[in-house]
């Protein structure tokens, strides 16, 4: 029962440490010919990721999915609303450049 | 719950309640509506537009920092209040104490400083533009850049509200504490930049800031009048004080 | 908590639902998210506006150096929540350990952060330096003040299991949350300051 | 005994330090009579280069002493404690305002003593000081203004058959209060009774001051010489 537990905690791990990695291939993929580019793709996927990631750790490490639904619906919320206003204000930004 | 009644065994901390309230209204009403200091200016005015801006608000100035140095000392009331609160608790008096001195001090960089400063810049339009911005500066900054008493003041009633085993603040509030004491560190770069979103009147030194702090004191205050309608003093005749109470101190066991 | 009433009845579950330490503790990590959130939006607003600018400042960071630091308190997450569980079982001696490894990586990250800052400081970039760098050292200073209150924490949660008399299991899961929130802000701090292009 | 002839001591300083305030008072030469608002910059930079000594010395003085007072405010805070009263919530607010009121005069005597400092710069700078410095000093009455109020409701809660300090104590401060108040508008004239060197923020207001350490230092006597009864009764 207990190594269960650690095992899936150690899957957990390597998952966030995965998209951490992935990082690396966005950073890659947003640049031409060694410049830095700006990427509206780029952004937004690794403001995703780390909403994701956010999600990830809530609910496994801080064990949220054991826990009542209200606790469950707050945090759920709290990341929407965490996208939503991440995103827009990028986005508006972008806009307004 | 209807106004402190003359028999009423809690009435001295309904006094204190309605005058810390009082306080804080006349506050944000003369900061925010009056002087027009609250938003704050902007730093990057130039002598001359401190010259004009001086000016402009001439009346509310004056009047709005007359009416602060006449009723400021009813600051003294939600101090008054707030270290009760820690009295209440199961911890050390030196809690109680820590922060009723840190308040006590903080009146002076907190608030008395901008009025005197602003007083002195509207009290002379035809003085140096470069010392009326000197003023303007030491207004603003005094202000907002002092923070650290209330830093550390968020901390002690923090610390004494996670240690109460008497339930006197519920625990979020300890945690709140620690929210408003992390804002408090954040309007230091007001020292270094003139513009951006980190200036004195910036975005995230003080739009962010004064929005927390908003909140904070609000529930503080709902939190204060909780305590004192859970207070229970019966409600029989105040306890006799003959001459020599001092020496059966029982009978008060909160006066001592 | 009218959502809970109206929703449908949930199926019944084996083991009773219980919020993971102080609930007052979420109030923390609620509020405090809501507050850095306000911080990222004024950033990434002020970012789309002066791209170019703010591209420029970004190259000089080193992503790698980025992602270690994420991995090292990634793994400092995972060692709490290891912690918590042990503590859970009883297993008092592991879950001392793993609070001592949560702490060691966070002293990783910490030297991590640190060499960062040192290595832009020596380029030049400086809080006072550009717009993006405003932002960078603000970001990553008021997290590390986050971070030196964590270890406060830690050392709570060590004050806790050390002693037979005491060992709440609420308290070590409070501080664990704690940790994880100061883990969740790096997360995000670390997406929009070294990837958001 | 040792509690109430250390009390007597702190009492006792009272006397002296008067004297070294009034001393004072009058060594500043800008007091007897009190300077104008509405001096030139000119008129002010020569006030102190004529007078630096005085300024100086009258400051330093003042500056050491200012917060002289606070041990007796002490001894009226623990008179407070045998106030019928079921919390301490009085003496927190006393205690309060107590600390805060000498620091604004400390400040005062601050800006005074730069403004002597230099006295050959410009007279613009000088001037200033010299502004901030009675205007720090003038208005800055919030604190005294509050602890007036806050014994006055002290005094008024204190029901018991022989009360600490008699009732009228509490009407004399709230008339202190209110003499004080105008001071704090003295930003609004420059000539004038309300002006820094005017009839009601000059005279009225330092003499309430003065009236009120002198009334409050006999009843704070009476209130002592009572506790020195009891004690002797108890022994």
């Amino acid at each position: 029962m207990e190594t269960g537990f650690n095992k899936r905690l150690f899957i957990v791990w390597i998952i966030l440490s995965g998209i951490t990695v992935l990082y690396l291939v966005i950073d890659h993929s947003a640049e031409k010919h060694g410049v830095r580019t700006a990427s509206e793709v780029a952004s937004v996927s690794a403001i995703v990721l780390a909403l994701i990631k956010v999600r990830i750790i809530m609910r496994e490490f801080m064990e949220v999915r054991e826990a009542p639904r209200l606790l469950c619906l707050l945090t759920d919320g709290l990341i929407v609303v965490m996208a939503i206003v991440l995103l827009g204000a990028y986005l508006i930004g972008r806009a307004l450049a | 719950m209807s106004l402190p009644l003359r028999d009423d065994p809690k009435r001295e901390l309904w006094y204190a309640w309605y005058a810390a309230v009082f306080f804080y209204t006349l506050y944000s009403v003369i900061f925010f509506l009056v002087t027009h200091v609250q938003p704050p200016g902007q730093p990057w005015y130039t002598p001359t537009q401190v010259t004009h801006w001086f000016a402009h608000y001439h009346n509310g100035l004056l009047i709005g920092f007359a009416l602060i140095f006449a009723l400021g000392g009813l600051s003294a009331t939600s101090i008054a209040l707030i270290t009760y609160s820690i009295r209440r608790m199961s911890v050390s008096r030196a809690f109680a104490y820590s922060y009723l001195i840190l308040y006590a001090v903080s009146a002076v960089p907190g608030f008395l400083f901008i009025c005197v400063a602003m007083t002195a810049g509207t009290f002379r339009p035809d003085r140096d533009p470069q010392l009326q911005q000197w003023l303007y500066d030491f207004g603003f900054l005094s202000f907002s850049g002092t923070m650290g008493v209330f830093l550390i003041g968020s901390l002690i009633w923090m610390t004494a509200i996670l240690l109460d085993k008497n339930r006197v603040f519920p625990k979020w509030f300890g945690y709140l504490n620690l929210c408003n004491a992390l804002t408090e560190v954040v309007v230091a770069p007001s020292w270094i930049f003139y513009r951006g979103v980190f200036a004195w009147n910036g975005l995230i030194a003080w739009w962010i800031d004064v929005f927390v702090f908003g909140i904070y004191t609000g529930v503080f205050l709902m939190l204060l009048r909780n305590m004192i309608l859970r207070e229970d003093f019966g409600s029989g005749p105040l306890p006799e004080l003959p001459l020599l109470a001092r020496q059966a101190p029982a009978t008060l066991e909160l006066a001592s | 908590m009218t959502t809970i009433e109206t929703a449908p009845p949930t199926p019944p579950v084996t083991e009773t639902k219980r919020v993971p330490g102080q609930p007052d503790m979420w109030v923390f990590v609620i509020f405090e998210s809501l507050i850095f959130t306000a911080y990222f939006a004024v950033y990434l607003y002020y970012r789309a506006r002066h791209e170019a600018a703010f591209l420029a400042a970004q190259s000089h960071l080193e992503l790698w150096l980025g992602v270690l630091a994420t991995i090292a308190l990634l793994t400092s997450s995972w060692s709490i929540a290891r912690c918590v569980q042990t503590a859970r079982a009883g297993r008092y001696k592991t879950a001392v350990r793993d609070a001592y490894l949560t702490a060691g990586f966070g002293v990783v990250f910490m030297g991590l952060k640190i060499a960062d800052w040192v290595h832009q400081i020596h380029l030049g970039n400086t809080f006072t330096s550009s717009q993006f760098f405003q932002y960078y050292f603000f970001l990553t200073a008021i997290h590390f003040v986050h971070l030196l209150i964590g270890f406060v924490v830690l050392g709570v949660l060590l004050y806790q299991l050390s002693g037979a008399e005491r060992r709440s299991q609420e308290i070590v899961e409070t501080c664990a949350t704690y940790w994880h929130t100061v883990d969740f802000l790096w997360v995000l701090i670390f997406a929009l300051l070294y990837v958001v292009r | 005994m040792g509690r109430i002839s250390g009390e007597r001591i702190i009492f006792w300083t009272l006397p002296a330090v008067a004297i070294i305030w009034i001393l004072a008072f009058c060594l500043f030469p800008g007091f007897l009579p009190p300077m104008s608002p509405t001096s030139s910059a000119g008129d002010v930079a020569r006030f102190y280069q004529e007078h630096t000594a005085r300024v100086r010395y009258s400051m330093i003085v003042l500056n050491w002493f200012c917060v002289a007072l606070i041990p007796i405010l002490m001894l009226i805070v623990e008179r407070m404690r045998r106030m019928a009263h079921r919390t301490p919530i009085m003496r927190y607010c006393m205690i309060g305002v107590a600390g805060a009121a000498p620091i604004v005069f400390l400040t005062s005597s601050v800006f005074w003593l730069l403004a002597a400092f230099r006295p050959d710069r410009a007279p613009d700078l000088t001037q200033m000081y010299n502004d901030l410095a009675w205007i720090t000093f003038t208005c800055g009455v919030p604190f005294l203004v509050g602890q007036c109020v806050f014994l006055a409701i002290s005094i008024g809660l204190d029901e018991q058959p022989q009360p600490v300090f008699p009732r009228w104590v509490a009407s004399f401060n709230i008339v202190i209060a209110l003499a004080l108040i105008p001071a704090a508008f003295a930003g609004l004239a420059h000539t004038g009774a309300l002006a820094w060197n005017g009839f009601l923020s000059f005279w009225v207001k330092n003499v309430a001051i003065a009236l009120w350490i002198i009334v409050m230092s006999v009843v704070l006597a009476k209130a002592l010489q009572r506790d020195v009864a009891v004690a002797g009764a108890a022994a």
